[in-house]
């Protein structure tokens, strides 16, 4: 159509029906970016914002300096997390479609942003994560029972059935409430890192947002004040390509990488193959060594697909090729490392068929012992009076007026 | 005339402004080539291009703020927040400079921005998937706000929100979309083609700013609503067999104060049903609007039906939820006051 | 016992909070080495340290968002935001996060976080110096929301909201500071010294949440104000001679409504006032509140005085402030109302 | 005092009492930096948000790529426009000492970022300025007459008496109303420039603000936005050290500059000499190009000094050295386009008094009509009926009603 605009629209390289292209992707080769000191400046350490760190190569061998030297044993129980997640994923959307739950967003895919980055960190850190990280609850050792309760807004729910399936928490595992807001979360991580070296201690923090929720106010002051009071966090961009219908260039990741935002806050920006368990272990440790020993923040962008559906609600065949995900550059984070550790003789087919089949059913036996917290339908009940619990500390005068009405309420009704 | 649901009246809406004013433009997240996560800008980008129905990042604040600068740059711009829930970030914008830009600046420069947005439970969204913060731009002076309980008043008010000099924000009762909503989760859906204000004029036309609507008259009670509430009091009031008079004030600024007290001064009973928690609730305004204009005529308190002060659990939605039973309870309370 | 205006009050109240607690910190531009613009941190960032009040970047709300995060982690942060007419920036983290975060995590998570900020007009501050938000807080479940009209209350406030675990939004109206005002700008300012509730305790103490107070007993009908507008309630009843029952609202959430309507029960009148904005104003809360309490004694329908429905201009600040005159008219419109 | 704390906090380089210290400024020599193409990408223009672009040598000589070879006469004109913007600001200060206003804010030793920028811009260009630019309508050429009656509140205002003084706009001149609410601007200053692109108009929007504001999220709205659409407009940054009490470092400028927000959202950062008028010149006509041929935005940092006190409510002695201003690296802008003028053989000692004489006449006479349309006190006064127009573009019933109310109150009261 005929158009005086000459306003830059951003699209994506393909919509339905038309040929998947990653060429817009910057590949480095694994292995070629180098490692500097966790000391180093960030100013020494700008390359690493706009090369990708990678250890795995095309022949799924750990190279270069980035290499974090994990044992066999540790690298088995990362493919065992990612395994579970994915699992439990494929699952808990079955239960979806069979409307056994009224929501769930997977992270099929993603699993080695999660899993690998909670393993390299402490479990004394506090992790503030987005809706899309439930491999950190799966490493910070959470029953899936725990999990599904929640999905289930049952008697068993950490969330007293107040929060949409999948905004978990857990105090004891160090897991912040998961919001349905975006982005919030990040200057909070920062204000939590911020308290801490406050108080001395040395524990970290580290957050994680979607590249899309990248664009909300929050991860502004998150970077800004993180910079200005060198707080000890890492703020994690997981680049996955796609925010609902949009992709990454609507974000602003078409004229440079979501970790560049990091030097220009005086702060390194680790660009990373997300799909690399080793690369997003290596770099995750490399942040939070440094801001352990004062270094301050780091901005970690991992690069990966959302190879699902953005939720249950969601059809990306509305809005992307079918077969993109296929066309994925970077792989799939399970099957690498699967392939890296038959490479070293520490894994095999046989092995791993077990495995899927040991924690299939440990989904299929905790979801049995979920359902018996109670399901949407039936089963037992969440007590209406909780509704009105922890708006405050102690319940007020007008909320246990309100609590009556309800109770005179569920009375009167047939 | 055709059948519309409200989702297809207020793409309707939005067509039509855009076909007769080349300035009308549509921007937010993921209204353009998907077309909007409920649907309401579907095919819009590929009828009027990508310049005119632009996806933006996920920066609400940013949104409005943009917006803004294109209105007064001579375009209308009709922003669209995914969920009301997550209006607060453009908060500041809307309240410090879309409401005030008009009186700082003596009226030398405006923004006829309309922003929309979802709102309003009953889909099972849990706590930030269910807010109705109508009140929170109510006292905003500056702002125009409505909320339609049906196609017919979705698009013509959007149409009018649209061609209206001021900035306006448009509420749109998410549980409303498909069909018309009594207030009964069990019952099996009902659609818009069965309702009489599904019947929407496919052409031009405006619904008035200002302006309630007498749905039902009557004669034992007033009751004041709107949005999806609208449905769920008369269908309360016709259980119980009262022969209330049921008003959708449709437009919350400027309040039509006059059709409302009229009714209450012949009724002599008023109860106020909204959905968005109680204290401090709209519900608050037009009751005590009510009451200094109906003192006299008044023959029992005025009742307030709303949600709970607590947000809006996603286990507890029909708990939380005004429905039938809390309605009945109000419209017993002012028939028979205690 | 000590002479303080409120700004002294509110600077002993975070000193006294801070030395007895080493976990209270306080965050917000120009607060640190400065002391605050209205000079109420002077001197505890030299007493205290600059890692226990910082001064930020102008980021509201990047403030309250680290203040969340600082509070999660064990600290009391006591936030200033410079003018209430600037919080708007913070409104997100303040509702979607502040006021959930308990509530959602089931009470395992909380921030016991103090957002201070000088509210309300009358020093020539203009649109943007001169709001006075609080019903865009108390409509939101899971704040408390507090304005002192005294520097006694202001103390005793502060430090219980600094010790209180719930977040609190403490409105400090900024006329008070340096006296108490009966809404004549053309009086000399007077001094807190002269005023009773200007004799302030140096230690310890709090004056709890949800409690009113009435600050004149009367029999002839029942004001309903606080902040600056007690002090000019009480010069105008004064005025005109009213046998006036006065209650200093002081807690906005939790609200004290058996103080209000057992008042406004053996009055039989009553007149709400405060300087925000009418329309969906806090007024409005009260007065739907005391007409369900006290309908049955009600001998004339409540008056509200407010401010204009318009933002507050600088060159007609004394026309918009609801000062004695329009207060006047009110008192007299309950005593023989039309 | 023993603090366990591992805060890093920022420090200014001196407060009252201490030595001024201007060390931590990176400076760069006249004439030092390339001045790439207009078209150039952002990538090859990265070290000139590191940088500073400078044209005047120390003895005020213009040198070097940047030089934008200004015919005299407009050397001159732009040497008038900051001299009657200070002697206005100093006046008017006066005058506020006086009770005469209640409020004001002058930007003596920032008058090139603004008179420079000015009349490197188009007529056609809309400018979004924050409340220290009034350089910007004097060069726009309004009367001081308006800008005193918008400061007198009174019947000649263009505001109608709603805004706080120094809040200006002029709808003709294509100068925004300036806001209470810091950096609100700079987000509407894209969504100017984008309706300018969508509806294929070559002008451009130009917007500023204070380092110390561009620590709200809406600097990073406009960036991500201009960034996305590639918006025609200059997002300029004027960093004078303060943001009343706190110094640069506590907005971020401590790790990097502000000019480097630029490259992260991949859009070029210049950082110039802001009390260079030449430069300023010279870099604002290199964005406004590239804006205007397609290039997108540009963020533009102005490194300059804030002389006097924040407002006429401010005392800086309160907070950092009385002779900081003294110390001031990059001296004085109309002292320095004076001498260059001088050196040019273009101007002299006895003409600048010459000048200074008739300007000061100027705002003396432009004062004393001023106060004829009112004063705070007496003379004149706005109808009081003003104040419900506006608020909606018609007069709805219910502001009809309280117009009435104040009207009676009026009579009423004695
Ligand atoms: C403040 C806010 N705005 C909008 C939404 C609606 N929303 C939920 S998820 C989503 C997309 C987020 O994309 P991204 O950040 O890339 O995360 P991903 O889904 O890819 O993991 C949007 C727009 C929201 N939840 N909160
Ligand atoms: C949203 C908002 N927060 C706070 C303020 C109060 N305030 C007014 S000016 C100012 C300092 C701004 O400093 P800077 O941006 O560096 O501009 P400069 O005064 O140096 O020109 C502050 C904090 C405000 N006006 N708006
Ligand atoms: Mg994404
Ligand atoms: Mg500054």
């Amino acid at each position: 159509m005929s158009n005086p605009s000459r306003l830059h629209v951003p699209e994506p390289p393909a919509r339905p029906g038309q040929p998947p292209d990653f060429s817009y992707l910057q590949l480095s080769p694994a292995g070629a970016l180098p490692r500097p000191e966790t000391g180093a400046s960030w100013r020494e350490v700008g390359s690493l914002a706009f090369g990708l760190i990678r250890v795995l190569d095309d022949s799924h061998r750990a190279v270069g300096a980035w290499d974090p030297h994990i044992a066999p044993e540790n690298l088995r129980l990362g493919l065992r997390h990612m395994l579970l997640t994915r699992l439990f994923d494929d699952r808990m959307v079955r239960h979806q479609r069979q409307g056994k739950l009224s929501f769930y967003m997977k992270s099929t895919g993603e699993e080695a942003v999660s899993v690998a980055a909670g393993m390299a960190l402490e479990p004394g850190d506090m992790l503030f994560p987005a809706y899309r990280n439930q491999g950190l609850q799966v490493v910070r050792g959470r029953r899936l029972v725990d999990l599904m309760c929640q999905l289930l807004s049952n008697t068993g729910d950490m969330c007293r059935g107040r929060q949409l399936p999948v905004m978990y928490h857990s105090a004891p595992a160090k897991l912040f409430s998961i919001s349905g807001n975006l982005a919030t979360q990040l200057p909070q991580a920062v204000g939590w890192a911020m308290a801490a070296a406050i108080k001395g201690e040395e524990h970290i923090a580290s957050t994680w947002t979607g590249e899309g929720s990248s664009a909300e106010a929050d991860f502004h002051y998150a970077l800004l004040f993180a910079s200005v009071y060198r707080a000890p966090v890492l703020i994690n961009v997981v680049n996955n390509q796609w925010a609902i219908s949009t992709f990454q260039g609507t974000a602003g990741g078409e004229q440079n990488s979501f970790a560049a935002r990091g030097p220009a806050y005086g702060m390194p920006g680790l660009r990373v193959d997300g799909n690399d368990f080793l690369a997003v272990y290596a770099a995750t440790r490399w942040a939070a060594d440094r801001a352990r020993n004062g270094g301050g923040a780091t901005v970690v962008e991992l690069v990966t697909y959302r190879a699902g559906a953005h939720s249950t609600s969601d059809d990306p065949a509305r809005y992307r090729p079918r077969d993109e995900p296929e066309h994925w550059p970077l792989g799939d984070p399970i099957e690498r490392l699967k392939l890296h550790l038959m490479g070293l003789g520490e894994w095999s087919e046989a092995r791993h068929q077990e495995l899927s089949a040991e924690l299939d059913a440990q989904v299929s036996a905790e979801w049995k012992e979920a359902l018996t917290f109670g399901t949407m339908s039936d089963g037992p009940r969440l007590n209406r009076d909780l509704m009105f619990e922890d708006v405050f500390k102690e319940l007020p005068e007008h909320l246990r007026r309100q609590r009556e009405l309800l109770r005179a309420e569920l009375a009167g009704s047939p | 005339m055709a059948q519309m649901n409200m989702i297809q009246a207020l793409n309707s809406a939005m067509d039509v402004a855009m076909g007769r004013d080349p300035n009308v433009v549509i921007l937010g997240q993921d209204v353009g080539f998907f077309g909007g996560v409920f649907r309401c800008t579907d095919g819009l980008q590929r009828k009027y291009g990508e310049h005119r129905v632009l996806d933006t990042p996920i920066a609400e604040g940013g949104i409005i703020g943009a917006a803004l600068g294109m209105g007064v740059n001579g375009l209308r711009p009709v922003a669209e927040v995914q969920f009301a829930d997550y209006v607060y970030p453009a908060y500041d914008q809307i309240v410090s400079e879309l409401a005030r830009l008009r009186y700082r600046s003596a009226g030398d420069f405006h923004a006829p921005v309309t922003v929309r947005m979802p709102c309003g439970g009953g889909i099972r969204g849990g706590q930030t998937h269910s807010q109705s913060p109508e009140v929170l731009f109510a006292h905003v002076c500056g702002l125009k706000v409505a909320i339609p309980s049906n196609p017919y008043d979705a698009k013509g008010l959007l149409i009018g929100a649209i061609e209206d000099d001021d900035p306006v924000i448009l509420l749109e009762p998410k549980r409303l979309y498909n069909g018309p909503f009594d207030g009964d989760p069990n019952k099996p859906a009902v659609s818009w083609g069965t309702h009489p204000k599904g019947e929407v004029p496919v052409e031009h036309y405006t619904v008035p700013f200002g302006r309630a609507e007498v749905v039902r008259a009557g004669t034992q009670m007033t009751i004041i609503a709107y949005g999806t509430m609208v449905h769920v009091v008369a269908a309360a009031a016709q259980a119980m067999g009262f022969d209330a008079e049921i008003i959708d004030v449709r437009s919350i600024v400027p309040l039509d104060v006059d059709t409302l007290c009229n009714s209450v001064c012949k009724t002599g009973r008023c109860v106020i049903a909204h959905e968005a928690t109680r204290f401090a609730g709209f519900g608050a305004e037009l009751a005590a609007t009510v009451m200094e204009n109906c003192f006299w005529n008044l023959e029992a308190p005025i009742q307030r039906v709303a949600g709970w002060d607590t947000p809006y659990p996603h286990a507890f939605e029909w708990e939380y939820f005004p429905g039938q039973t809390r309605v009945s309870l109000a419209l017993k309370a002012v028939m028979e006051p205690a």
